[in-house]
């Protein structure tokens, strides 16, 4: 993990409130693995006090820069919003535990809603560059909220999208697209994040198809390096059927669908 | 480079190379994580606070930020002191050759079974006793109560050999009546201040933030508050203090020795920038050295002097 | 424009037609200054607290900045009530139909004597009893002992024929008891939370910074501990309660209401930002009708309903 | 009292650390009085927490703008010194007394050190206009620090400078030329700000030559309307020898020199 003032290469506002940050930080890029996230400071004085935490969306290793895709909600993104060209920001990562594929991978889907789409750019990427397959399921409220749908698109096998609106695909679940691949298409590992909905229906898919099955969690973050012990979720109850929590930012935040309740 | 001061401290029987630790439950250390700065430079190093048994701990969201502060309800979870001792001390003790360990209780018969246990363990140079973790709403807190302060404190010092640290609570009418209480029972060193009860809601929901509705507040907000109550125990009992509550920077950490403090814990400010106590230990040293200063101790107490 | 709710509260006998008033002390009328806004709109003024007797206060510095808070020392300075009632009412009671009128003395019979002669006083429709002010070192605290804060109520109770709203102190153990203690002295309506006992120390000249050395901290950083205060005593004791402590902005008065006030006061945020109690009383109305009530009373204590 | 939100017109670091920023906000310049200042907000977070008070370098009714000359000193002014053109900035102003020129007054001097200076250039523009005779005493550690030298200048009939380096001119007290120049020189009026030492000479000049005499102070300010009783002076004991306090930022910031003790 390190800890490094990082230059903003710079920032576009792809839709309203949605923002791709590209920021320049070499020696975390170097150990950065998708699904890892980095802890934000645009802020020098103390009001916001903490950091943010933000997945990496996509990961330049030749250039030493990554991207973040993020939501504007609130004091800190909305601060970060203003950040221009050769700003700086104070950055700790990478930090959590990222994706990690095995060698027999050959197909992976990644099922995303929202801006929970943002770890899943960085996972097609660094698939694609293994050779392994990667179908899209993406769903949104409306088209527009269809993020980075392009550049998946791009490196995907198949994408299938749903708007709830149906403005955009065929309205419906995206899980129900993902059913019907199943059905004759078998995947090695499916990644979801952004939707509790999501992760469920994935969990009862894993059960008649045996495939891997990940969720990458969320969870309000003091430190980002399991030193304040606040970022946690329940862990599914074990035979003991005793409680016990996880750290997302530790432990996390990538986790098999069926060791963690959402 | 600056010329060398002395920096180390004596607390009572407890020395110290230099007089900055982190704060018990801001800091853990893991096989794997390094942080971004070598952890042998600190006064010392401190467990999370320990109990007995396991402890699951509060629901989450068990943290919240507020204007300058942070609002958690941790509710001290962890795995016990037999889990503590065979896994987390070894990792503790090659990142520091001073470990302090935090403990906790309800009561103070649990307090005297774990000072004993831990008086058999090797390489513990003191253990912090939390008497005031306002999280758990049922629980009692010791703290606030100078007769179970006096209490808790004597049974842990018959049971435990090395210097044993008391934690105060700021949540109590006058904080230095429990220091004299602290100190009749046998304190070798006073820490203060531990979190102010707050809490938070959430206006669109209409509820508490925090799982445990209620919690307690840290960071730079409530430094004014803990100076303060370091200022008046520092005047009225005559044992080395551990000033803690907000300390982000070597100025405040300064100010809090200047006010009385032998030694200072950062918190807070550590969860945000991981490296803050080595720029803390930088930043003492320098203004030693502007000011005309030879050692740490020189400064202590100044204010008042 | 938005829809009209209804914003009347009423503190038992005490009718406000909204819930916002300025923190004592934090605010002041002159003939010649106007603020930039009409202070018809609040739902009362009060005065700075007043003695017997005129007051110097303390030297200065009088007040300093902490991170998002402000120490004072003021040592509650006046002119003494008669100066009041000849110079000052008069201002008050053009500015707003509802005056309270803050009181402060050493003891119960200085609060009795000041209740006696502002009783005799037309347009005065409350007063609220400072028996907390934590500025000057040696002044007992009333609001830190429940046997005389029921004592100095009693004997205010007996004197005054309007409500009485006694303002409690947040350095205590256990506001609840105090709270208590003034409901059994016949309190009508509680306010709370006053300053933080705090410090700030100038690490140049080595001495505290302000010229009575101690303060006491207001602003967002105490927020969360007064509305904590707010939630306990809004649970424990059945008067109704005035929220005070940090609000700057209306979200943090919702949370307030939501804790179970029925009204609140602004202070440090008013210091910086005149117009804040109009964008309060705005941002609840809006807040009320967003969520679809008629009326500020259906919100009160919501969040432990 | 006006509460505005104002545009940066532009600013300028003219020294290190001593920036000189322009600002419209007509409101304000309309009503604004030499001596007078505003509270000043460059942040929307909490950290700073209080305004900033701020005289009034010079004032351009015509534009409806006016310059602060400022030092930085600390957060506030760290933040401030990143202002650019058509920032926004929030203000309360103008506040407190401003200076009065009475009609028969015919010759004023002007007496500062340091930073101190910030308060006379307003003064002597506005004497100017009315046809008053301005001799300038300025004193500062170094040459760079004699600000708005140039400015007033222009304007005084005469200028003393001395500097403690005697980088430029003489060296030695600004207060001995003007006492110099008071032997001979009938003024009715001298306005000094900026160091106790300068004040306390004025003062016993004042005696013997029985001039109208005023400082302009500064205080540790929270809200700058009189409302928090934090900005005190003392003022000088009347017979009665009862202590008193007075506000600066209600019964001054400009004083009678022989009403208040610094
Ligand atoms: C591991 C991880 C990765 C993330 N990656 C992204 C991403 O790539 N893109 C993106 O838009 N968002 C992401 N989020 C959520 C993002 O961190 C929050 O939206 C952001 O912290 C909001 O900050 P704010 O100050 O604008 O909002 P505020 O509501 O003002 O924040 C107040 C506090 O709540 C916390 N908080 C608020 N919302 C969340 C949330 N959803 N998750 C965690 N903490 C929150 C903030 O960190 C802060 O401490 C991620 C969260 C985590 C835990
Ligand atoms: C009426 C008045 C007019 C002023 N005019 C000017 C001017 O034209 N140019 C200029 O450079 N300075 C002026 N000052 C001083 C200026 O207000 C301070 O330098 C500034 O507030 C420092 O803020 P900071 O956050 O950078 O420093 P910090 O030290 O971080 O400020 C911390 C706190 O101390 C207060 N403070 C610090 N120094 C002073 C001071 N000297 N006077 C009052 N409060 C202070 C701040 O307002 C703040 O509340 C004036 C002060 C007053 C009272
Ligand atoms: C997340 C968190 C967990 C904490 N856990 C403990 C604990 O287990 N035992 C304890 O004595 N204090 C605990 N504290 C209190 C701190 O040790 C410290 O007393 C307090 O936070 C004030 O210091 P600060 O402002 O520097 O954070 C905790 C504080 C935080 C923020
Ligand atoms: C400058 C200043 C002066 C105050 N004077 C008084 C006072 O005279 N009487 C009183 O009861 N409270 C006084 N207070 C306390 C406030 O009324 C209020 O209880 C406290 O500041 C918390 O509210 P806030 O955070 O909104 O400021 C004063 C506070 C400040 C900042
Ligand atoms: S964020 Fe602190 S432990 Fe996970
Ligand atoms: S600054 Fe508040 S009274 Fe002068």
């Amino acid at each position: 993990m390190y800890q490094v003032d990082a230059k903003v290469i710079n920032q576009t506002e792809v839709i309203e409130n949605h923002f791709i940050l590209k920021i320049f930080a070499p020696e975390i890029v170097k150990k950065a693995i998708p699904g890892q996230f980095v802890m934000l400071s645009a802020w020098s004085q103390r009001d916001p006090l903490l950091r943010r935490p933000f997945t990496f969306n996509r990961i330049f290793c030749k250039e030493g820069s990554f991207e973040l895709l993020y939501k504007k909600v609130g004091k800190g993104t909305e601060i970060m919003s203003n950040l221009k060209t050769s700003d700086q920001v104070s950055l700790l990562g990478p930090l959590g535990n990222g994706i990690k594929f095995t060698q027999n991978m050959k197909r992976i889907a990644i099922v995303s809603r929202g801006i929970g789409v943002a770890p899943m750019l960085a996972i097609v990427d660094s698939a694609k560059e293994k050779g392994i397959e990667v179908y899209a399921y993406l769903s949104a409220a409306t088209e527009n909220l269809l993020l980075r749908k392009e550049e998946i698109k791009e490196k995907a096998k198949l994408i299938y999208i749903t708007t709830d609106d149906a403005s955009l695909g065929a309205g419906g679940k995206v899980t129900d697209f993902l059913a019907q691949t199943l059905i004759d298409t078998k995947m090695d590992a499916v990644y979801t994040c952004g939707s509790k909905r999501l992760k469920n229906h994935i969990e009862s898919l894993k059960e008649t198809y045996g495939f891997k099955a990940w969720v990458i969690l969320e969870e309000h973050m003091a430190c980002g390096i399991g030193a304040c012990k606040g970022c946690i979720c329940r862990a599914k109850k074990a035979n003991n059927h005793q409680d016990r929590y996880l750290l997302v930012c530790k432990d996390g935040p990538v986790f098999p669908v069926d060791e963690v309740e959402v | 480079m600056i010329e060398k001061v002395n920096m180390s401290i004596n607390l009572g029987d407890l020395r110290l190379k230099n007089p900055v630790m982190p704060a018990s439950g801001t800091f853990d250390l893991y096989e794997d994580n390094h942080l971004p700065y070598d952890t042998k430079i600190l006064g010392a190093v401190i467990t999370k606070t320990i109990f007995l048994e396991k402890r699951l701990g509060n629901p989450p969201p068990r943290i919240c930020e507020s204007t300058s502060g942070l609002i958690n309800a941790l509710g001290t979870p962890g795995e016990g002191v037999e889990y503590l001792i065979k896994k987390k001390l070894p990792v503790f003790q090659k990142a520091n050759q001073t470990v302090i360990v935090s403990i906790g209780g309800d009561g103070a018969k649990e307090f005297k079974l774990l000072a004993e246990r831990l008086d058999k363990v090797e390489g513990i140079a003191a253990l912090e006793l939390d008497l005031s973790c306002p999280n758990n709403e049922d629980n009692i807190i010791i703290a606030k109560d100078e007769f179970l302060t006096e209490q808790t404190v004597a049974k842990v010092k018959e049971a435990f050999t090395k210097p044993i640290i008391i934690k105060l609570s700021p949540n109590v009418n006058d904080i230095t009546k429990i220091a004299k209480a602290a100190q009749r029972g046998g304190a070798d060193i006073l820490s203060l201040i531990n979190t102010l009860s707050a809490m938070a809601i959430d206006i669109k929901t209409k509820k508490p933030v925090l799982g445990n509705k209620i919690g307690g507040l840290s960071g730079p907000a409530i430094k004014p508050i803990a100076l303060k109550m370091v200022w008046d125990v520092a005047h009225t009992v005559d044992l080395p203090i551990i000033g803690i509550g907000g300390i982000s920077n070597s100025e405040d950490a300064i100010e809090f020795l200047l006010a009385g403090a032998s030694a200072i814990e950062v918190g807070t400010a550590a969860l945000i920038n991981p490296s803050v106590m080595l720029e803390i230990i930088q930043g003492i040293e320098q203004y030693l050295v502007q000011q005309g200063y030879s050692s740490i101790e020189e400064i202590i107490g100044l204010a008042f002097k």
